[in-house]
């Protein structure tokens, strides 16, 4: 027996950790990050499971990593709505960091839509000055333009035109790649704009790498609620590569409720409302 | 070492199975693809999720954690059905891989129809899963012998596949439960089930972490129980028991296979090794019986019984 | 951090416990003189080892062993007698040290004999061990609420210090027996005995490893089902609970309290720390009380069951 | 989850590993060293719980560490019985080492008695020239002769006089401790003996250490079947110094049975016959 080691706590122990909120910020009208007073070592695109006792467990992504443990947070349903009732000081748990993450590389392009830009954003930061496009539905919903702005080449598209220009993050993006090689392209947000953006990658024989997001129940790999085709989200991704998206022919089109029956995504995204 | 390689080969009721190494219900058992994943990464044998007549939700998150000596869960059964998951079952069949479907219901009416339908879709072995507290009667399944042996006779009446019952540990006497499941027709006996149930308490909320409060117990810490179980059903029956519960490892699967288990089921192993326990446990084990001077899974079964 | 100092302090069942620690029974519970050391390192109060009227030799070694994730035991309730015992409570009690008497016997009457002899020797509470299987009765006390109800009912009815029962976890309902013990009139209950039991197989020589083949579990493995009956029982009784199970620091205690534990029996942490677990227990736990702003055990117990 | 280790494994396993008997020697009439097939790190005075399949366990010293491990055992029981009915290639099992060991110091007096030498061999090894003092019932019983004399200054004693002189060690002991000053003396050998060495060395006023015997079953220190007052001989010993032996009213009295209960010396060595 090696009496330097804590014989009796065991290997492996994935349990929330209980962790103080340090500070909220309001990103803007329906999007809040939550700073926690821990820190985690981690890379761009891994996530935590966010507890609150008696109320339910999602996934969330790392907005920031480092000095600072964050993740910001989108009022969607019922459980984003219990957290934006949190308050600093209020105690939750966590655990993680679960998921691969991306592979940083050089001559980059980053796609974000809505808040898909959130597990990008450290990424963004980490790159050798990346090109990066963001979209959104209005100027208001864009997410951490400073963050983005901060070294990088920064392309904007809305709904409305509110900011940058008039369209989807795709239609930059398909001009852009037509004038310009990168290496790698990263991409997070609506499952149709990462599908068009995986379209766009195979078109010009470019390495994607998309976070896929799908219901999650253990987080690490055990329970198969993450499914999306032979891949489990959570523990394979949730972000994959070009060679593993072709294999999906779940991708962009189906996705499993909460029993694991297979439906499409439009159904996947209504069941919860 | 020796140059003898050991054959892992095995007969489970009819099925021939490459190796012993089977997955155990609830783990990636929510779509073919996954279930044919694990099979690519060296199980013998799968078994699908819990499947029952109507879809289930399940229990609210946390469903499914660990805490340090194995895991502990409260999924709660949830499924498509069996309608949504005959689809599944056909793809997996398509590619001609042993499976196993694990069965739910509330009355012997709704395995006997699950089982049938999952007959008709080419599964296997029929597994009733008896740890289900919510049944007609006021006691469950899974304690009460005589409301069993109804339940494995009246489906064995409905299907001609083999018909195994998946047993609790959480019983005063497994082995009075084993020989009611045995006379009643039973053709196999998996166990066990989860241990407990348990549950966690986290300190600094003051709040149970499941969502259900309690969960069951798998994974190393419930090893010593698992083969404890196998090892008294073994003395009890002459029918076939899959062994369950803990097993990480080839030298965990031999004690398994000689408490009596004539093949193993795997599930929290996924989570401590990865998805391609099945394939490195295969080797362990097979290096082990070669190792050993065995050269059949046959010669192991039962051997810590004193003959 | 706070300057506070959290009070440990604790009354259980009418005696002062410097702490909610204490031994559990089994556990160098042999002689007086290693009780009493015990208590010097940090205990709040000692369990003596199961003693019967009669000098039982137990079972043969291998008795206790660790598996990795908690001990295993079948040490057959070794014990003197009462008779040879009666000295070792005498040392005890000269001292002051709050000593519980773990009883065990075949028959009501046997329990009612040790009972009463310790109470006359001082001991300040009956714990009457109810997990052994061999009784009259086809049925052993733990699984069969109806005659445990007459066991406590006649050991209440001829001693007058408190009655405690300790449960085992390998019921289908603790509940239904919690109530049962309540209802006869029991002072209190502790819980729990080791969970399984379990079995261990030496591969090879293909030999179960403990002499008697099986034996109890302990430890950090069990942590979680003793949370769930403590939890279980709390909200079926009104009685105190001296919770037991896998406690092996400071925050488990917590966790067992809030569960709504009373004070909390130790055991096996002895041997993953060493004999001044008690001591380092106490502090971890006032260290956690201070920094989580608690002042006292009672603010604990229960604390994690819904208001 | 740090992959490297083995999660599975857990903390702390005493459980009988597997080892095969490499060898066995006849060292006397009534007397084997048993060569296991293992290395275990080890100090002089440490002892191992050594398991027959489905015929028992019990605890012995390790008489040789190192490059080889074995244990030397005096035909005495039941349990002794079975093991010299063992044979090369035979597997048992072993856990261990247990217990404190001897503490080498300098300037070392060595005072063994019967098959008490077993475990302070390996010391007398390691001593830098300890005088050593045997004591057998005839020249035959003496254990490994060679060993003892091969660094050190070997003096013996034979209940017969058939080598050394015709007494007890102790006698030899007497004689020399008025003469020589030592700063430690070690001890192994009948209870009795041992008593007498104590009584010696306190009225010299030279420190102590006796390896102990008492019936043990878990051998890691919780059950307390091996007490001897409040010490565990398992685990705070099964090496005592002075200072330990003074608070022991048991030394030399009292013993427990496998029930527990306290008897005297002679009724616990009769018990198992
Ligand atoms: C790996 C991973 C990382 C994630 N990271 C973040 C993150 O950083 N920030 C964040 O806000 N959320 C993130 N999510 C999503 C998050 O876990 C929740 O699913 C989401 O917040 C909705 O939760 P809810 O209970 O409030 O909404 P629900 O009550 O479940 O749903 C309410 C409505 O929101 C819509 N909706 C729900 N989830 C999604 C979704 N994922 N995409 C599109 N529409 C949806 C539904 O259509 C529904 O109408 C992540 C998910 C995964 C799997
Ligand atoms: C720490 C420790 C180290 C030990 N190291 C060794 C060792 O290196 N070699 C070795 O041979 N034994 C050693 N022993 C003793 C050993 O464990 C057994 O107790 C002993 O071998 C007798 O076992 P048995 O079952 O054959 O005899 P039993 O059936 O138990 O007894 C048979 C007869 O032997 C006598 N006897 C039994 N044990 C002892 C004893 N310890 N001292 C004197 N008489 C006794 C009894 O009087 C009885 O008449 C050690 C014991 C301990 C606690
Ligand atoms: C997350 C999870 C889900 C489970 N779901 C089921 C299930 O649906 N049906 C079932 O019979 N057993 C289920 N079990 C029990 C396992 O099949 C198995 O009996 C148990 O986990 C012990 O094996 P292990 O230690 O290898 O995990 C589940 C276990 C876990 C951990
Ligand atoms: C070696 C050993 C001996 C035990 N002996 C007894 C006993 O005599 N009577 C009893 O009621 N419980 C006995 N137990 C059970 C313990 O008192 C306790 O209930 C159990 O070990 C769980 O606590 P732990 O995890 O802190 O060890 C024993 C346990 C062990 C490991
Ligand atoms: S959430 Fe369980 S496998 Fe991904
Ligand atoms: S043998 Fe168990 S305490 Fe020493």
């Amino acid at each position: 027996m090696n009496h330097n080691i804590d014989h009796t706590a065991g290997h492996g122990t994935d349990m929330p950790k209980a962790v103080k909120i340090k500070k909220i910020v309001d990103e803007n009208y329906n999007t809040k990050t939550f700073f926690l007073d821990t820190k985690l070592e981690a890379v761009p695109g891994q996530f935590i499971m966010f507890w609150i006792p008696r109320i339910g467990e999602k996934p969330f992504s790392l907005s920031y990593i480092g000095n600072n443990t964050a993740i910001t947070v989108q009022l969607k349903g019922k459980f984003t709505k219990k957290m934006f009732e949190l308050s600093v000081d209020d105690i939750v748990g966590i655990r993680g960091p679960y998921g691969n993450g991306f592979t940083p590389q050089k001559n980059a392009c980053v796609i974000a839509g809505g808040c898909g830009v959130i597990p990008l954003v450290p990424l963004v930061e980490m790159l050798d000055k990346p090109v990066v496009i963001v979209g959104a539905k209005t100027a208001d919903a864009i997410l951490f333009k400073e963050r983005l702005n901060g070294n990088s080449k920064l392309y904007v598209a809305t709904d409305d035109g509110s900011l940058g220009i008039k369209g989807f993050s795709t239609d930059i993006a398909r001009e852009l790649l037509k004038r310009k090689k990168f290496d790698v392209v990263y991409t997070c947000g609506p499952e149709m704009m990462m599908k068009a953006v995986f379209n766009l990658t195979e078109q010009h024989n470019i390495a994607l790498q998309a976070s896929l997001e799908r219901f999650m129940k253990c987080g690490f790999g055990v329970c198969g609620q993450c499914i999306i085709n032979g891949f489990r989200v959570c523990k394979d991704g949730p972000v994959f590569s070009s060679e593993q998206l072709r294999q999906m022919t779940e991708f962009g089109k189906f996705a499993r409720l909460k029993n694991g029956k297979k439906v499409n995504l439009k159904e996947y995204y209504s069941w919860r409302s | 070492m020796s140059v003898i390689t050991a054959n892992l080969k095995t007969t489970l009721l009819g099925t021939e199975l490459r190796n012993p190494t089977i997955l155990a219900a609830g783990f990636l058992g929510v779509s073919a693809e996954s279930l044919i994943r694990v099979y690519e990464n060296g199980a013998g044998a799968v078994t699908t999720k819990s499947i029952s007549i109507e879809s289930r939700n399940g229990h609210a998150n946390p469903t499914v954690l660990s805490f340090g000596h194995g895991l502990i869960n409260a999924v709660g059964l949830s499924n498509p059905g069996i309608d949504n998951y005959i689809e599944e079952i056909k793809t997996v069949k398509e590619k001609k891989i042993p499976l196993i479907l694990n069965t739910i219901g509330d009355r012997n009416e709704d395995f006997i129809t699950v089982a049938k339908l999952g007959e008709a879709a080419g599964v296997d072995i029929i597994e009733l899963n008896v740890s289900c507290p919510n049944v007609i009667h006021k006691k469950p399944y899974y304690s009460d012998p005589e409301l069993l042996s109804s339940l494995v006779r009246n489906v064995k009446d409905a299907v001609s596949i083999p018909v195994i019952v998946k047993l609790s540990p959480n019983v005063t006497d497994i082995k009075e439960i084993a020989k009611a499941v045995e006379d009643a027709g039973a053709d196999g006996i998996s166990a066990i089930n989860t241990v407990g149930p348990g549950m966690i308490i986290n300190i600094e909320t003051a709040k149970p972490v499941m969502a259900f409060k309690k969960g069951g117990l798998s994974g190393p810490a419930i090893k010593p129980v698992a083969i404890r179980c196998v090892y008294d059903i073994y003395e009890t029956v002459d029918i076939p028991v899959i062994g369950i519960g803990g097993i990480m490892n080839g030298k965990a699967t031999v004690e398994m296979i000689m408490a009596g288990a004539s093949a193993v089921g795997i599930g929290s192993a996924i989570y401590y090794r990865g998805l391609d326990v099945f394939k490195k446990i295969s080797e362990e084990l097979s290096e082990w019986m070669d190792n050993n001077g065995y050269t059949s899974i046959k010669q192991l079964v039962g051997a810590a019984h004193e003959s």
